[in-house]
């Protein structure tokens, strides 16, 4: 792994500047036909079996220089695959990976990066207990015989951090104790800190909310200027319009669509592409007149010092509340606070009119579930078959005086996995061999079981597709529609506004606004979000 | 609700596609390959197909280990009615061990790790061969031992569960305590069980197989059961799978826990009288090292010792291989030193064929599946 | 080895033996330090020596633990010394590796008893009083190949059941090895145990496992014999007899009741300590030894190992521990 | 529903996103994010001074520990010159073992763990005081330790990274295996040593303080540069803390491993060197239980069982701490079994202290940020 012999601090610093002054200029809409850059990467005929599963199958890509190349698919149909088969990370089975012009096979990460390929992986790939800088530049620190450079590194981390906009994070601190999104952009921090031809991103966007995309936008046509080719993955069809270029479509393992113009193809055509047929992505109607019961759950001036203060709310039964807010303005908390999870240092939650006992047990015991934010820390056994994970807090509930009903959990689960469309079907196949998307589905999957009466959504379609994703929507429409309460999280503010029936602004841990969903539209809440100036006058 | 608003809808014409392969349909495809999947798979449900798997790998190592007998001691092995005697030392020689075992498995299992098992065991058989126990009789005695081994556990339950204790540490400090108390009871010395009832569970057998074995057998059986098909057992996977997530599903942690080290402890106690019963005597330097053994055997039976997975089964056939192969050297005379030397050998060419047999198998699976698919 | 307290079962000189040996003289303080007990031989070793240091009332008794290693042993013998008492008696996990402490202590000023386990070097000790381990094995040895000679047994199958592997053990193996290969015998399969009933038990069954048909058998130690003898009972064999070794009660009755495989024992008595310290105590006073023409305590005392058999067992209750 | 925007039904207008609103200076963005987060979110609360903190904590339980000391002791005490003496004898008596720990500690930062370490010091040991490497002399005695010590842990080391054994399993094969080896070598006797050079090495001093006190602080000043200065450390943490990211990192992870089972087995080499001077000799038991000494002390030092997280000077802490307690019992002349009682009691006590202080400590750095912010 050798380093450049200039420093290449004060190189990019150049680049910095250049860059910025082209995202500075009015924004070009690109369309396909210019990018014109050599291709620098051809995959053709690529393929891929794990046991059971043949997740590539015969893949044909076409990437160019500073070209940003989207690859859309839903869930499990083999993006991360294969990104992580270029990335050195999985050996293809057959088929031809041509780089820069010739043919190259990437035997481990460490030949991928040295050829000029850096990664952001779906899952976050830090080390908890090293500092940001440290993350950023492991497997390739600044060292002078075996000593690391940490001056040197520092410096440069934060340089790095500064031009992905955070220049508060200081590069001495533990990654621990950074929030999901800080981890994101460390993550970031660590593809730019190489000199890449080709960065990888896969789902960069899934943890981050609308400021940080800006972000992540910015510095993108940052490097797609410099030349830089960039594969980006989302879920988000509104992303890809406006930073893509062109765009491949994966379906089951295989090329279905390539090369198509990001901003110009119709979203019926890409969708159909992806999932064989056509997808009205649209939120499923409110009920017309107001069906909501009594209050289910009442909030009372919680507050966990830090984190939210003086919150208080309802949610009635059959209504869906939804929480609106930047990443880090409290909102995961809360929920944990109201589940239980976490010990409020002021305020009452009561289900039902009764307060509640601290504690996971009592808030479940009295109907309440949870789908956490991080499905991987908080939320599955990986080891474990996906029958297990759906039945995880509710086996109890099958079992007749302590035995378990094995037959009636794999029923249950396999009604889930058909109403959420999971793949592969197969509930007996352990999580860990599932897409991020289809781990996402298990999570929540878990709390559609019946018997909840309060469902507490923390980013329920995080990177879930957009199949997928409406049949989410419906799915918990119906639940409301049969008397359940919700209280959704997001970061996307179209879904919150699409999908609930109130909205809860929060800012700061403090809730700025409380309106119906039909009195709000997205700009409002951005602006709300944002300590805007609509705050003055605004009702709290 | 599929109708309850028209969200997915199959469009009749399909957009053209630059995709090699003649288009499919998808739910046909779904169809095919959930067939495929779980039809196959469903051989091995119900304890986790890959435990299974393993439970394979180590039958070929006992099967190895009977043929090096078979090869060594070829006069021996040609008397069946002695093959029959020895099948029967090593099961003996195993249950002790085999008991404690089981208690590990769980506590492993569940994320956790008891290095105060042996401790227990000679606790527990001090005390109920005190004198003053002897007077109330076997089943004073039993009493006695199984209380001990439980209130030891929890102790140690406790002190990890709600003292946050790592476990580590925490059973490590009870080794220590457990053994200094024994030392204190008997006053250092082989404290001699007079109990004929005690004394005749190891020297009896019924039906041919000794008592011994029967209760290794019904230790493991109730643990298997305990740990596939009760909630307890779910929890315990849960629990030492993901803590975070057992919580957020509304399982208590902290009791849980501490329910294992109890029935770690319950295991030891059992275990206290089989020992004692063996040996017709406790001493407080009794079960050396077991803790060592049974850890061993469960990891080499395929459980993790960062928690989530294992198998009881995996387990037994850990302590049996072990047995047998302190069996292999007894018959073939080996030294000390040589059988030590010899053994590190054997340890790790057991794991290697066990892995090989595994992933053969499994590939061999996989292969099939695919090619269905 | 029993259930009953120790003092009842400690081996103490009677007071008021000749010369006024027990008459009380200067008041001294003796340190010991030996091994943890954690087997019959060595706890009778620590109460011999209390017991014994308690009946004199001119003894002060200070005990350190001398814990599960040399390691441990060293540095509590360490602070002992520290302490500067008028004499110590070490049991040493292994006399070369404490060896170094000894001589420290004897420079300065610190007699030294060596109790069993001898010092290599002669210079760190005062007195050296141990028992016969290679002796211990031939005599078991003899034992058994005269009776085997006697059956007219040709060519017999004998077992070993061993205790701990430290050096000991190796002499004690050695010396039944060379006794029996007078006879023309030899160890058909040998087992360490660890001095405790359970492994006694586990490797004894093992034993008899491997040996279908067996003529004798020497287990060398009567604490893990109880464990020795459950598992030849647990087999159900009994076509062979038995010696055992060190000379514990339980062995010295079962000896006499003559209804086990048991035949005899080879003693390797911890009464030692006793006569440690009684020797401990008139070195720090000056005095020699009563029965004996010297002014001072000879520099080594070697117990002889002797054979109890159901002849002669009555007359060694009282040594039984 | 009407003014939702449902997003992807192909809208005409390009959707509202913020990054396209007025274009903004990313310093600008820098300092209102900054306000909007770190002003009240505290976001990058805790600041890694974790280890420093917990050893804050260790070091209360070492003065809590001489404070009894004080107590029962005054009289010792009272006398500072025999206080000095002590700290010597306290530090000389955890030299051996802290150097072990040292080695310990990475092995386990790096997600692994090491039972064969007392096994590789008494083979170390052993070979190195065979009449034939006596015969070279000291420093032939010092290079066969070392060596031997190296190459065992790094067949270990193979084992594991390569061999693809669970780390528990290979070595305590390599226990079983080293010992008989080691017994094998020296024919079950006790080698005397008898180079004047090693045997000054525990008996000398330098400027009032033992040499073997010079070679602890040298292994762990050693450990420390290693562990925080050089990327060999740091991607011992990666690669016990998270080896998959390690591995998209471009780390050698098996390499990795290998190499950190090679420098527990240098640290057993010199440990043998120490040891063997300390007894002027070296037999095949001697390092008994060594392993769970050393793992004992790096993880009371705040070292995670699981990998990724540790300190060198904890695991310095955690093996004068138990030395510390060894010694109280000395002095107090404490039997064994009452010492062992009670060692399990200070064990869990010390814990308890110490996350006590931890959580004070970190709750108190807690509150004033959060004012201060
Ligand atoms: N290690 C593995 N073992 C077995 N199967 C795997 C493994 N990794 C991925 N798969 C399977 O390969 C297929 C493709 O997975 P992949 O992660 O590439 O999907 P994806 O397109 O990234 O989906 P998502 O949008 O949900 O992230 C899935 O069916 C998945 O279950
Ligand atoms: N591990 C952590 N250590 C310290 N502070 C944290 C940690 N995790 C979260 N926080 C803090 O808690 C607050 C809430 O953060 P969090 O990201 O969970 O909010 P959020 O509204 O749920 O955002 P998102 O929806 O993106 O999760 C922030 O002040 C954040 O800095
Ligand atoms: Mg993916
Ligand atoms: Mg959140």
């Amino acid at each position: 792994m050798a380093l450049p012999e200039d420093d290449p601090a004060t190189a990019s610093a150049e680049a910095v500047a250049a860059a910025t002054a082209s995202a500075e200029a009015p924004l070009v809409e690109a369309p396909a036909d210019t990018v014109a850059g050599e291709v620098v990467l051809r995959l053709t005929d690529l393929v891929k079996t794990f046991p059971g599963v043949r997740a590539l199958d015969g893949v044909q890509l076409e990437v160019r220089a500073g070209e940003v190349h989207c690859l859309l698919g839903q869930n499990g149909a083999g993006k991360s695959t294969l990104i992580k088969v270029l990335a050195g990370v999985h050996q293809p089975d057959s088929g031809q990976v041509e780089w820069r012009g010739e043919p190259a096979t990437f035997a481990n990460p460490q030949a991928a990066m040295k050829a000029g390929i850096a990664t952001i992986y779906q899952e976050l790939d830090l080390v908890e207990d090293l500092s940001v800088a440290e993350n950023a530049f492991l497997g390739h620190e600044y060292r002078n015989f075996g000593f690391v450079q940490r001056g040197r590194m520092a410096r440069h981390t934060r340089q790095i951090l500064g031009r992905l906009g955070h220049a508060e994070i200081p590069p001495g601190r533990m990654v621990r104790s950074l929030p999901a999104a800080g981890k994101q952009i460390v993550s970031m921090a660590r593809a730019l800190s190489h000199e890449a031809r080709l960065i990888i991103m896969d789902e960069p966007s899934a943890v981050l909310a609308h400021d940080e995309v800006g972000n992540l936008f910015r510095i993108i046509r940052e490097l797609t200027a410099q030349g830089i080719a960039v594969i980006y993955i989302s879920h988000r069809l509104e992303e890809i319009r406006e930073i893509g270029d062109r765009v491949t479509v994966l379906k089951d393992g295989r090329t279905t669509a390539a090369n198509l113009p990001a901003r110009d193809t119709p979203t019926r055509d890409l969708v159909s592409r992806m999932t064989g047929r056509t997808i009205e992505y649209v939120f499923p109607d409110r009920p017309t007149d107001d069906t909501a019961g009594d209050d289910l759950l009442q909030v009372e001036g919680l507050t966990r010092t830090g984190e939210f203060a003086d919150v208080s709310l309802n949610v009635r039964a059959g209504e869906i509340v939804g929480i609106a807010g930047l990443v880090g303005s409290g909102r995961s908390e809360l929920l944990e606070t109201i589940y239980g999870a976490r010990l409020p240092d002021a305020g009452q939650v009561r289900m039902n009119g009764k307060a509640l006992r601290p504690g996971v047990g009592s808030a479940v015991r009295a109907g309440m579930g949870m789908a956490p934010e991080e499905r991987k820390s908080q939320a599955l056994l990986l080891g474990e078959p996906i029958y297990r994970n759906v039945t995880l807090a509710t086996f109890g509930r099958y079992a007749r005086l302590g035995f378990t009903d094995a037959a009636k959990e794999r029923a249950e689960a396999d009604r889930i996995a058909e109403t959420l469309e999971l793949r592969p079907r197969d509930v007996d196949r352990p999580v860990r061999t599932l897409s991020g998307g289809n781990q996402q589905k298990v999570v929540v999957g878990r709390w559609l079981l019946g018997g909840t009466k309060l469902l507490l959504l923390d980013e329920p379609t995080r990177g879930v597709d957009v199949g997928a994703r409406a049949e989410l929507y419906q799915v918990i429409r119906s639940l409301a529609a049969q008397g359940v309460g919700v209280l959704l999280v997001s970061s996307e503010v179209p879904e919150v506004l699409g999908l609930a029936d109130r909205v809860l602004v929060m800012r700061e841990g403090r809730v700025v606004r409380e309106a119906a969903a039909g009195e709000l539209d997205e700009n409002t809440v951005l602006d709300l979000v944002m300590a805007g100036s609509l705050m003055e006058g605004a009702p709290a | 609700m599929s109708d309850a608003t028209p969200t997915p809808t199959a469009t009749p014409e399909r957009p053209q596609l630059p995709a090699q392969s003649p288009p499919v349909d998808p739910a046909e495809t779904a169809v095919a390959s959930d067939k495929a999947t779980s039809g196959r798979l469903s051989w091995w449900r119900g304890d986790g197909g890959d435990g299974a798997k393993r439970n394979l790998g180590l039958i070929g190592v006992l099967v190895a280990l009977i043929v090096v007998g078979a090869i060594t001691k070829p006069d021996l092995y040609g008397d069946p009615n002695w093959v029959w005697n020895n099948v029967l030392a090593i099961l003996q020689l195993a249950s002790v061990v085999g008991v404690v075992t089981v208690g590990m498995t769980f506590v492993i299992i569940g994320g956790g790790i008891d290095l105060s098992v042996g401790a227990i065991v000679a606790l527990a058989g001090v005390w109920c061969t005190t004198v003053a126990t002897q007077n109330f009789g076997a089943g004073g005695m039993i009493f006695t031992a199984l209380v001990v081994g439980i209130c030891v556990g929890l102790v140690n339950g406790v002190l990890i569960s709600y003292g946050r204790l790592v476990p580590f540490i925490a059973t490590l400090a009870m080794l220590v305590a457990a053994r200094g108390l024994a030392a204190s009871i008997s006053n250092k010395q082989t404290q001699v069980s007079s109990s004929t009832f005690i004394n005749d569970i190891a020297a009896r057998k019924v039906i041919g197989i000794p008592i011994l074995v029967y209760i290794l057998g019904a230790v493991v059986l109730a643990g298997w059961v305990l740990l596939n098909r009760t909630t307890f057992g779910r929890r315990t996977i849960a629990v030492g799978g993901n803590p975070e997530a057992a919580r957020l599903a509304g399982i208590n942690v902290r009791r849980h826990t501490m329910f294992l080290y109890a029935l770690s402890g319950l295991c030891c106690g059992i275990a206290a009288i089989m020992l004692t019963s063996q040996a017709t005597s406790a001493q407080a330097a009794m079960a050396n090292l077991y803790e060592l053994d049974a850890i061993a055997a469960a990891i080499i039976g395929g459980t993790l010792l960062s928690g989530g997975r294992g198998t009881i089964v995996g387990s037994l056939l850990g302590v049996i291989i072990f047995a047998t192969i302190t069996n292999l050297f007894a018959i073939n005379g080996l030294s000390i030193e040589a059988q030590n030397m010899v053994k590190g050998g054997i340890i790790v060419a057991a794991v290697l064929i066990q892995q090989f047999q595994y992933k053969s198998v499994t590939r061999l699976l996989a292969r099939n599946r695919v090619t269905t698919a | 080895t029993s259930n009953e307290t120790p003092a009842a079962s400690t081996q103490t000189k009677a007071a008021g033996g000749s010369e006024g040996n027990n008459a009380p003289g200067k008041k001294v303080v003796i340190g010991f330090s030996a091994p943890a007990a954690d087997h019959g031989w060595m706890g009778a070793i620590h109460a011999n020596a209390k017991a014994q240091a308690a009946a004199y009332s001119d003894v002060e008794f200070k005990e350190v633990d001398g814990g599960s290693n040399s390691e441990a042993q060293r540095s509590t013998l360490g602070t002992l010394i520290a302490q500067k008492p008028d004499i110590i008696v070490v049991l040493p996990h292994d006399g070369k590796e404490v060896n170094a402490v000894a001589l420290q202590a004897m420079q300065a000023g610190i007699p030294i008893v060596n109790l069993d386990r001898a010092f290599p070097d002669a210079l760190a000790s005062r007195l050296v009083i141990k028992g016969d381990n290679y002796g211990m094995g031939v005599s078991a040895g003899h034992f058994i190949g005269k009776m085997l000679k006697d059956k007219g047994i040709a060519n017999p199958v004998i077992g070993e059941i061993a205790g701990l592997e430290i050096p000991l053990t190796v002499e004690r193996s050695e010396g039944f090895k060379a006794a029996l290969a007078t006879y023309g015998f030899s160890v058909r399969n040998r087992r360490s145990a660890e001095f405790t009933s359970d492994s006694g038990q586990r490797e004894a069954s093992q034993l008899l496992q491997a040996l279908p048909k067996i003529d004798a058998v020497w287990n060398h130690d009567d604490d893990q014999g109880i464990g020795v003898l459950a598992a030849i009972k647990q087999a159900n064999r009994s076509e062979f007899f038995m010696v055992g070794g060190a000379g514990s009660k339980l062995a010295i009755d079962a000896i006499k009741a003559d209804n086990t495989v048991l035949k005899a024992t080879v003693t390797y008595n911890p009464s030692m300590a006793s006569s440690a310290i009684s020797l401990a105590r008139l070195i720090a006073q000056g005095r020699g030894m009563g029965d004996l023409t010297e002014l001072q305590v000879p520099k080594e005392v070697t117990l002889a190992s002797e054979t109890i058999t159901k002849e002669n067992a009555s007359s060694y209750d009282k040594l039984g521990f």
